[in-house]
Parts: C-alpha cells; structure tokens; sequence
C-alpha cells in the first residue's frame, strides 16, 4: 500500500501531507498534523465531534479521506479564533455556559459558524436542524442554542 | 448501649433481628462490637458497609464519635456515578 | 488498496472494469468510509468521481433536471429551481442525515447503496426518475425503481456506475411528497418512508399518481396499487383508506432493531396517506 | 478545622464570588480545541494498542493461538489472561472483565489484545489470532436469568443473602423497610400493583475511552488516561499489574463526559501490560461500537410495584420488588434502586427487596444516581395511577405524604434539612403546571432523589509570591468545577476569581482522592478548598502578625486583608493577601494551606419534574413540548452550570424514556453498538429546558453545598412516563417509550 501525496490549505495556510489511500481526513489532521481539535466521537458520521468544513461546505472529517483534500480548502477548529482574538461564537460559548465538558464543542462551534455564515438570522428552529448532527451528552443542548442565537443577534447588530 | 438497625435482608445473620444493641462509642467500635456478636454479619461488613448517624452517612471514618441517643443505621456502601 | 481520482467518465469505467478484486466508487462516501472502519467491504480500489467534469452539476434537460452522481443533498436544496420543481425528492434527498452528511451524501450513492430504507429512493421512484448507467458496454437509462434488487445489491454490472439522476418534466397541476418516520427527528435511518406523486385534472381529480415505499421490502417499491386507489377520485376519505389499505397491504419488512413486521405496515398506511395529501395540496398550488 | 455548620452558613450572607456566573478558567482552551482530552496525547516510538474481543455472548475459551499475531512485521506484543498474575480478590472481577481468562461472558468481552507500529497492523494482526470457543447458551434477559432452568454464568456467586434453590444468575438480595406492609394495604381506600420493565441504557458520554500507557522495564510507569478518577486508575492498574502505586504515574486528561461510565477501568491495564512487554508507549482508544459492546452500560430492570392510598390521598404502604442485571459480574446497583425507591415519602409502612442478577452483557458501570431512576420510574407511575384513580392533584397528593425534616426514610435514616417541599412548592406556583393543554397531550410530574455523598478528598492551595493563587484538586473537572473551586477559593480569600487557577494533580503530585462521582465534587472537593483557604488564611495572618509584632490571634482576616483586630484595631495598615505573599521569603517560606479529609455529610438532594408531552395517536411518535426542573442545589455556587446539569440530566432522561435502549439478538449479540442506532437526543428533539434552582443549605457543607450531578436523572423516566400516558390515554410500563411499543400499547386498548 504505497502512501498518496496530499496538497491543501489548511486555515488558510498550504499543507502538504501523505496518508494512506484508506486514511481519513480526521485522522490526517489528528495523527499526521497534531490538530487535535476534531475529535473522533463515532468514526460514522453520528456525533459530529470530527467537523470541518471542506471548500467551505460543513462536513464530518472522519467520512472524507485525507486524499480527498488534495486541491482544496480545509478549515478547522483551530482556525476559528483570529490569533489571539476569539470568534463571537466562542466568546458566547463561553459567556452562556453552552459547554460542560467540551468534549462535543469543537465540532458544534465549527458547524454554527458555519450556519451563521449562510444565516445570519436563524430561528431556533433551524438553530435546532443545523446542529442535529453534533451530539452534546451533558448540556441537553439548551445553553448551546442560547448561545448561538445570542451570537447571531449580537453579529446582526454589530 | 447504641440501638443500630440493620437493613432487612441482613436479619437472616442476626436471628430475624432488626435492631441490635452494642456498646459502641465510634463506628469502629461499632463494626467490631457487630462482628463479634453476630459473626454472619462480618462477610457483609467484610463487603463494605455505609454508616448513618443521625442521619448523616458515613463511608470510612471509623472515629465518628457515636452518643448513647443517636439514630444509627446499617446501610450498604454507597456509591454513584 | 488504491485510490484513484480519475478526471473523466472512461478512466472511470476502465479503473472499475480492469480492476480484479473488489472496486468500489466514491461519490459522497457517507455509507462508503462507514462500511470501511467497520471492516464490512475490503476494497483494493476506490474510484472517487467527484473530480470528473459533470458529476458536480445539476443541468436543465427536456423540462426537466439531470443531476450529476456526485451533487451532494445540500446543493440539492439550494437550487430553487430544482427545489420548485420536485419538492418532494429534494426533501426526501435532505432528510439524509445531518447538515454534515447533507455536505457530502449524493442521491445517486443513496440509490447505489441499495438500503431498503434509503430516503431519497422512493422519492425519486414517485417521480418517474432514471439513473443514466454507464459501463464497459455503453450507456443505458434505468427506472430507479429497477436499480436495487435487494438489501446492498443492483443492476449494476461490474465496471458500470451511475452517472447521473434525469428528473422528468412535472405535468401542471402536480405534486409530490416524501414523509419518513424515524424515532427522533433527525440522524435515523428511515423505519417507513412514503412518497407520493400526483397529477390532477383540471376538475382537482387525481389524473396520474406514483406511490413510492421505502423500509418496507427487501427494496423500496413503486406501488402500483395504491396509485390506482387515489387516480379518479379527489383524495376523499374513502380514496385516502384505500391508499392506506393498498400501501400496508404492499409491505413485506422484517422485524428489526428498528420496528416491527406489524408498526411498519401499519405506519406505511398513515405516511402514505399524509404524503398525498401535501402533494395533492402541492398539485393546488397551495 | 471543625467546621460550626449553621454558623458558618449564617456567616457568609452575602456572596461576593459564589452564586456568580464567571467564565470557566479551562474555557478559552475548550472552546479553541486545545483542551488535551484522552486520545489527544501521544509519544515518541508509540505504538498502537487494539483488543481483540469475543463475537460470541457466553463461551468456554479453549486455547488461544497469537504466534501467526506475533509473527507479523509490527508486531511489538500480545497480551491474553496469561499476561496478567494472580491479583486481590476485589480486583478479580475488575481483571476479568478487562481480560476474559476460562470464559467469554458477553458479545465484546475481551480475550486478547495486540500492540503494534500502526492501527492497520493492529487489525490484522487481530484476525491472525486464532481463538477456540465452545459457545455456551446465553441469558440477556434478567427475568429469564432468573429462571430456574436459566444458563448459569457462575458457579458460586451467590452470596449468603441469597435463598438455596434459586438459579445461581441471583447473586444479592437486599431488603430495606418499616412498619406492617400488610395492615397498610388492608387500611388503604385502593391498592394498585403493576409490573414495569426498563432496557439498559448508556451513558453515552461523547468521548469513547483513551489511554497512553508507558511503563519500563524498571517498572516505573505513566497514564496519561480519560477517567473520573486517576486516584482509583493508579491503584486498580498498580493492584492488576503487580507493581507499586508509587512506580505508577496517572494523569487525568480533559475527560469528555462520564457521567459515571468512567469510575472504573476496561483498557487501562491492558495498555500498560502491553507496553511493559512491548518495552515502548502504547496508545488504545475505544472505537465507538467497543464503547458500546465492552464499557459500562447501566442495568436493564424489572420492578413490581404496589401501593395503597386512603381517598384523601395519604399512601397506607407501599412495597416493590426490583429486579436488576448488571452484566456479567456481580454488582449491579439494585441496593440503591431498592433504597431509593420511596424515598420522596414519608411512609409509616414500606418494604422494597431487591435482587441482584447476572447475565451475559457488558459489566454495568455507575450512570448518575445508580439504579434509582428505574426504580423512580415504577414507583411514580403507580402514585400517578392512584391520582387519577381518586381523581386527585398528583403535586397535592406528593406534598401530602412527602419526605420532611424528621421524616424516617424507607431505607433508615431519619432526614435531615432537605429540600423536597421546596421543590414541590416551587412546581405548583409555577406557570407550567396550569397551562393549557391540546388535544393528544398530557402533563406528568414525578419526583427524585438521591444520596449524594462526600469521600476521601485532598487539596493543595498555594499562595504564590505575586498574590495569585494555584489550588491542585485531585477531581477531575468533568462539567466545570475548575469553576467552582476557582470561586470558592476566591471567596474564602477574599481575592478577584481571576487570581485563582485550579489544576488537577497527577497521582504523584497530591494525596489520594476519590472519584468524581455521587455527586461529591462541588462539595467534597468545595469543602476542603475552603478548609485549605482557612488553613492558609491562619498562615497569612500569622505572617502578618509576625510583621506587626503582635499576637497571631489578635489578626482578624476581611476580604483579602490581614487586620490587627481586638486592642491593636486601626494601629496598622491592613496587609493584602499579594503584600504578605511578596515578602514570604523573609518570613518563612512559602504559603500554602492544605486539606487532608473524608468529606461526610452530603446533603440529600430531591427533584420535582414537570412535562408535556404530546402523542402522534397514527404512529406513537412523542413530542416533548415543555420541560421544567426544579430540584434542591443547597447553594448553586455557579448557577450555570447547576442550570446544565438539571438541564442534562433531564435530557438524558428524556433519551432514556424515549428511545435509548440495548438491543440483543437471539444470538446475545447486542444489535446497535453505534449512535446511529441506540438514539441519544438530539438538538432538534428537545425544548429549551428550563430551570428552577431551590435552595435550602445542606448544613453539611460551610455554604450549604448539594450535590446536583445526579438526582436530576431520577424523575425524567416517571415524569415523561406519566406524561405519555396521559397523552396516550394508556399507561406506559416499559421503557423505553419508543413508538412501536406505543402504537401497540394504544391499538390494544382501542381493540379492548
């Protein structure tokens, strides 16, 4: 099993990586590139620990294969914060109390910044639908929610 | 003399008793009065037992001081998750 | 095993056909990269189609749409006109798990996997859709309805795949609609899908009708019978317990961790009569 | 430091950090993904660990045969049984359950485990290893391993409580009680008796268990490991491995949730067996369907309950017999579920008995308030069928026989303060419980309670010569008590939040602690960081004394400052925390308070849960349309995260009652090990989930502390329960409530 030569943009930056033909994006990022910020909740696309998105389309990493990253954009958790200023997302996170133990919050903070991006006026609703795929065990979701429509109502006046 | 009751499925050790009478000052004193005078009750003590005084429940510390009046109670060990 | 990203439909074709132990194409990969990790397929070839010109693309043809293998669920639902033309699939197509799956999940895979409870299926049956195959052989077009055979298996010879999805032309006067039950409200796998499609006459008599089942049979069916229990009649009570009476009575499903012989072909009743009647408020306009 | 309980409560009226909502001190970390969780670490020269693990659920292990496993380029060790040495009797079940030896006891059990260079090599070099079972007949049903004619898991399990002639599956019998059961029900208006049944659920933490495992061959060892207590990891491993506790370091990584699945062991002393003989660091992580097939899961149950009640509603008696299995081994937490049971009442005639069984599933592990929800849910299902039988207001009919100050518990004791009226009170003037209902909804409370206890608890609070403050705690942070602790530091000192930090110790750098369970952390550990901020104010003001040339006891400490006090008042200038801390150097050495404690005196705490719900009558689906918590915290030292964990156990409640369950095949092969299948919530499931904090002091604890973690998953099963019949016209007996088992429920009695 000879190893594919991978070139991409990770955050932003250019990254070059081999994986195997059968490695997935998450374990690339986890095992090759030490971002360690997805987490590997299920490995079948239930939990949504793993997200990232993919030329800007919210996906579960751990059902891409790092080979399929080749030419395109990845982002990341760790790509979330500008430097050392936080995303609003996460300084609502934060602010609301929308994380116990944080374990789940990487993969919902990446796929609401990805909601906001497309809706900047969601319901709770659609707050609601759009993060069905990130599983949350300690909170029952309610501070999460808060924090996402607090955070799109600040972003809207802002 | 302390009064202690005992939890039902453990009169079977104690002759169909569900209160017993020991001289105890501490719980230590307690578990070991309780052993000796009623040896199938030690492989449970031996299993780990909870101790309520006054209703406060006690795991380990077998120093708690125990007065003559109090309310004292065998329980299984607690645990949670 | 290898992966190959080929840049056209020959490559394509020509990797699956050369290939002598077990290929497999990677369009989304949301059932593919599952089946991986748990060791249940050991390919020795991926062939991802995702970087082959059309598969990405949804393009207008005879009134209708062809939708390329690899158009994920999401960009399903954001092209309108799609979306106005054959609600019922799109939403069929999107109930396919989360937002992340909704990223990656194709139609065409969720035909090709051949799951009985796949949702998009029975949608797509209900609309008279296609599956455009091409092989070694050439290119033939499919009722989706004929692709599965059975729990995992198609038509699909070895060195074929699906290219593409065609979505007829909608006569005036037409609805349709895809209702799955699932447990929660979202992440399950579907454990009675229904879909309905319909045309009414200018008097709002049902002219022509699909009904499409999914969860219910070793593969989803196109039911002729409760189609005929609603055509001529105006989707009255009687016409509505005739169609649910036709769909249970068209239910061959198991026992599972999912539900049971008897909620299945029960609840295949009430679907399909609460999916004619959106799609007959569709076919209205309203 | 003895602590004058009311006293103390009474001294400190107002708050000026505790009942705050700060920002989290590990948020920033959380929130940008740098926060190192279980499977987040790693080596150099690492290997990769895998468990190869029994497809069958009860078999005689034969031989196992690794040398084709061995052989493989990267290969660096397998472990089975053989690897492991005799070991303590309390551990033996532990072992076993790690690492089958004579029999596989459960679909997933492991039997042999494999290190190598990479996770493709793992997995193949576990297809190379050749196991010979005899596959035995299997029971995963408790009433049926109760049968006479059951399969037998073990020989002689059974202990002395058990009555000879019973099948060898029933291994405990407990009875708890009062009074004369039989002149209660003979004094009561209506008696009803049912049979309800619960399926196992997980606890579903999202993190699946992960551990890097080094240890060398002068047996010094580190873990770095996910656990709710690194203490006990050190001493299970060190006990199993043979080795010294002090030759093993455990740190405790970010643990991504636990909710009691995470107070014992599975792969732990599995890696580090493989690394000691594989000479190098060795990472296992759980894949998600092990998680689900070979951790913990909580036990499935079988309960009969009857009660009495006069036609004014007070109960006569009440009895329940409780049926748990807890998997394979001995242990599951009927005991709790038999004491629990009518805890919410005071009872003048009670008797529960509970039956401990074993079966061919995992090992059942603690889920918050062990074994109490089960037994909450029968119970409160039946109060709620006497309410309607007597057409009776079922909050009325709970605060006319509930559980008071002075009130004998059914399990012994009597209550102390406790907040169970409180929270009923709270629940009738509440605008949830007189909205209006639609057609096809209903309305059900029920009530909880649990013990919550303290336990062996150390802390290390130093003052760092800036006037900040490091506190060690030895209990890891699984919901934010790095928070809590930062706060009540902050207050006892009298310095910002922001000057504290907590860390959590490795086993080598504090003295034992206990896990994080039974809800204990925010007052065992609370507890004794408050004692150890005395210890070291005593040490600061002596500091002070020292430097004012006058008598240590004549300096009083008020917020942050040292003061000369008594006749020495005003004649100085009060010295700051940071003005003594600056010059410890010179007046001896480092500050530093400590606590060394067995934190007893937990306080109870109680629950009253109120939902709607409603019920789609053509297809059993449940709509949960409003939910409201109102449950005793003592004191809510950081209100938000006692809000998330009502909030969280209500949900995972609400998951239990609905949809989550273990499903066996015939072939005791478990048939959803994925969260595709066994159905936590999710978000587009749930209402917001609101919240009602009562407060009445736990006069065990300086600012009246409870625990919350877990009585807030005891009355989500009943209340949901007794909503859902309501809504469906039907009582409801066996969770969960998942919609098959309610259209059938509902088409039975439509056909009579």
């Amino acid at each position: 099993m000879s190893q594919i030569h991978v070139t991409t943009t990770i955050n932003g930056d250019a990254t070059e990586y081999l994986c195997e033909p059968d490695e997935t994006l998450l374990d690339v990022l986890r095992d090759r590139l030490g971002m360690t910020g997805s987490k590997e909740g299920c490995g079948t696309g239930d939990c949504g620990a793993c997200s990232v998105t993919l030329d800007g389309r919210l996906v579960c990493s751990c059902l891409v294969l790092g080979a399929e990253a080749d030419g395109r954009e990845v982002g990341t958790i760790e790509g979330v914060a500008d430097g050392e200023s936080l995303h609003p997302l996460q300084k609502k996170f934060l602010e609301h109390a929308a994380l116990q133990c944080g374990i789940c919050t990487p993969g919902i903070l990446v796929a609401a910044k990805s909601l906001l991006e497309k809706n900047d006026n969601p319901t709770e609703e659609e707050v609601r639908y759009w993060l069905a795929g990130n599983l949350c065990r300690c909170t029952g979701y309610d501070k999460i929610i808060r924090a996402v429509l607090d955070t799109a109502q600040d972003m809207r006046s802002a | 003399m302390v009064k202690v009751l005992i939890w039902g499925s453990l009169k079977a050790a104690t002759g169909d008793q569900a209160e017993l009478q020991v001289e105890a000052k501490t719980i230590r004193e307690l578990l070991d009065r309780l052993g000796e005078a009623h040896p199938k009750l030690q492989p449970q003590l031996k299993r780990g037992v909870s101790v309520s005084v006054d209703g406060k429940i006690y795991r380990d510390a077998w120093f708690t001081p125990i007065a003559e009046d109090s309310e004292v109670v065998l329980l299984p060990r607690l645990a949670g998750g | 095993m290898r992966y190959e990203a080929p840049h056209n439909l020959d490559q394509a074709v020509a990797l699956l056909s050369a290939e002598s132990g077990l290929a497999r194409v990677l369009a989304g990969g949301t059932d593919l990269l599952v089946q991986l990790r748990s060791e249940r397929i050991e390919p020795d070839l991926i062939v991802d189609i995702k970087r082959i010109d059309g598969m990405r693309s949804i393009t207008a043809e005879r009134g209708g749409f062809r939708i390329g293998a690899a158009v994920a669920g999401a960009e399903l639902g954001e092209h309108e006109e799609l979306v106005a033309l054959w609600p019922g699939v799109v939403e069929a197509a999107n109930l396919i798990g989360s937002t992340q799956i909704q990223g990656r999940a194709t139609m065409a895979g969720n035909l090709c996997n051949a799951s009985p409870a796949a949702d998009a299926v029975p949608a797509l049956i209900a609309a008279g859709a296609t599956a455009a195959i091409v092989g070694p052989n050439g290119r033939r077009e499919v009722p989706v309805e004929a692709v599965s055979t059975g729990p995992g298996k198609t038509v699909l010879e070895k060195g074929e795949l699906v290219e593409s999805l065609y979505l007829p032309a909608r006569p005036a006067r037409s609805g349709d609609c895809y209702l799955r039950f699932i447990p929660r409200t979202e992440m399950d796998i579907a454990v009675v899908g229904a879909a309905v499609a319909l045309t009414l006459d200018e008097a709002g008599r049902i002219s022509d009708a699909r009904v499409g089942l999914g969860a219910v049979a070793p593969r989803p069916l196109l039911v002729e019978a409760a189609a005929e229990a609603i055509i001529g009649t105006t989707l009255d009570e009687a016409a509505l317990e005739a169609l649910a009476a036709a769909c249970s009575a068209a239910c061959n499903p198991i026992d599972d961790k999912r539900g049971t012989i008897e909620y299945r072909t029960s609840v295949a009743g009430v679907l399909g009569k609460r999916a004619a009647v959106i799609a007959c408020e569709r076919a209205k306009g309203n | 430091m003895p602590l004058d309980e009311q006293r103390d409560i009474d001294l400190i009226k107002d708050f000026r950090v505790v009942g705050h909502r700060p920002v989290r001190p590990d948020g920033v970390d959380k929130v940008t993904g740098r926060a190192r969780f279980g499977a987040d670490m790693s080596a150099p020269g690492m290997l990769i660990g895998r468990v190869l693990r029994s497809p069958h659920a009860h078999a005689r292990i034969r031989s196992i045969d690794a040398s084709k496993a061995e052989a493989l380029p990267g290969v660096k060790a397998v472990v089975t049984s053989k690897d492991f040495g005799e070991v303590d009797e309390d551990l033996v079940d532990t072992l076993v359950n790690c690492m089958a030896t004579d029999k596989a006891l459960y679909d997933g059990h492991a039997v042999a485990a494999v290190a190598a260079t990479s996770a493709v090599i793992a997995r193949k070099a576990l297809k190379l290893i050749e196991v010979d079972y005899e596959i035995l007949p299997h029971v995963t049903d408790v009433d049926a391993a109760m049968a006479p004619d059951a399969p037998v898991l073990h020989e002689d399990a059974a202990d002395e409580s058990v009555p000879a002639g019973m099948s060898k599956n029933v291994v405990r019998r407990y009875e708890f009680g009062h009074g004369d059961v039989a002149a209660g029900f003979a004094a009561a208006d209506h008696v009803i008796e049912k049979s309800f049944k619960t399926e196992a659920a997980h606890q579903g933490y999202i993190e699946p268990h992960a551990c890097l495992a080094s240890m060398g061959p002068d047996g010094q060892a580190d873990l770095w490991v996910c656990t709710q207590g690194h203490f006990m990891v050190r001493n299970t491993c060190a006990g199993i491995l043979g080795i010294d506790a002090s030759q093993l370091r455990v740190t405790a990584s970010e643990i991504g949730g636990g909710f009691g699945g995470k107070t014992t062991v599975f792969i732990e002393p599995v890696a580090l067996a493989l690394s000691r003989k594989a000479g190098r660091p060795v990472k296992i992580t759980m894949s998600r369907e092990e998680v689900f097939r070979a951790s913990g899961p909580t036990s499935s149950s079988s309960v009969d309950v009857k009660i009495g009640m006069s036609s004014d509603g007070r109960i006569t008696a009440a009895e329940a017999e409780l049926r748990y299995q807890g998997g394979a081994f001995v242990g599951s937490p009927v005991e709790f579920g038999a004491m629990s049971a009518f805890a919410a009442y005071d009872l003048e005639n009670v008797k529960t008995v509970g039956w401990d069984v074993v079966t061919n599933r995992p090992r059942q592990a603690a889920y918050r308030a062990p074994g109490a929800p089960m037994a909450a849910f029968a119970v409160e299902s039946v109060v709620d069928e006497l309410c309607k039988h007597f057409d009776l207001d079922p909050l009325a009919v709970r605060l006319k026989n509930a559980s008071t100050e002075g009130s004998k518990a059914a399990y012994g004791p009597t209550f102390g303060r406790i907040g169970l009226t409180a929270t009923l009170e709270a629940a009738k003037k509440h605008p949830h419980y007189t909205a209006p209902l639609g057609p096809n909804q209903g309305r059900g409370v029920a009530c909880g309670f649990w013990f919550n206890f303290g336990g062996e608890t150390c802390v290390s609070l130093n003052i760092n010569v800036d006037g900040t403050v490091g506190l060690s705690v030895g209990t890891p942070d699984i919901g934010g008590s790095r928070a809590s602790m930062c706060q009540m530091a902050a207050e006892e000192l009298g310095i910002p939040f922001e000057k504290v930090r907590t860390i959590i110790a490795d086993t080598a750098s504090l003295g034992y602690n206990d896990v994080t369970d039974g809800s204990r952390v925010t007052f065992a550990s609370g507890l004794a960081t408050i004692q150890a901020a005395r210890d070291a104010i005593e040490k600061l003001c002596g500091r002070a004394a020292q430097m004012w040339g006058i008598d240590p006891d004549a300096v009083v400490w008020e917020d942050g400052y040292a003061k000369p006090a008594g006749d020495n008042a005003g004649q100085f200038e009060p010295l700051s925390l940071a003005e003594i801390a600056a010059v410890a150097a010179n007046t001896g050495g480092p500050i530093a308070g400590h606590t060394e404690v067995n934190a007893d005196g937990a306080g109870q705490s109680f629950a009253t849960h109120l939902v709607d719900s409603e019920v789609d009558p053509e297809t059993g689906k449940v709509t949960i349309l409003r939910y409201t918590v109102f449950q005793d915290a003592g004191k809510a030292v950081h209100p938000s995260y006692v809000e998330g964990q009502f909030q969280g156990g209500a949900v995972q409640g609400i998951g239990w009652a609905l949809n989550e369950e273990y499903i066996y095949g015939q072939d005791g092969r478990l048939q959803n090990a994925g969260f595709l299948d066994y159905r936590i919530p999710v978000a587009s499931d749930l209402p917001m989930i609101d919240t009602v904090i009562v407060e009445v002091p736990n006069p065990g604890h300086p600012y009246g502390v409870r625990g919350v973690g877990e009585t807030s998953i005891v009355p989500p099963l009943a209340a949901i329960a007794n909503s859902v019949s309501a809504a469906a016209g039907v009582r409801l007996t066996h969770l969960p409530m998942s919609p098959p088992r309610i259209l059938k429920a509902v088409t039975d009695k439509q056909a009579g």
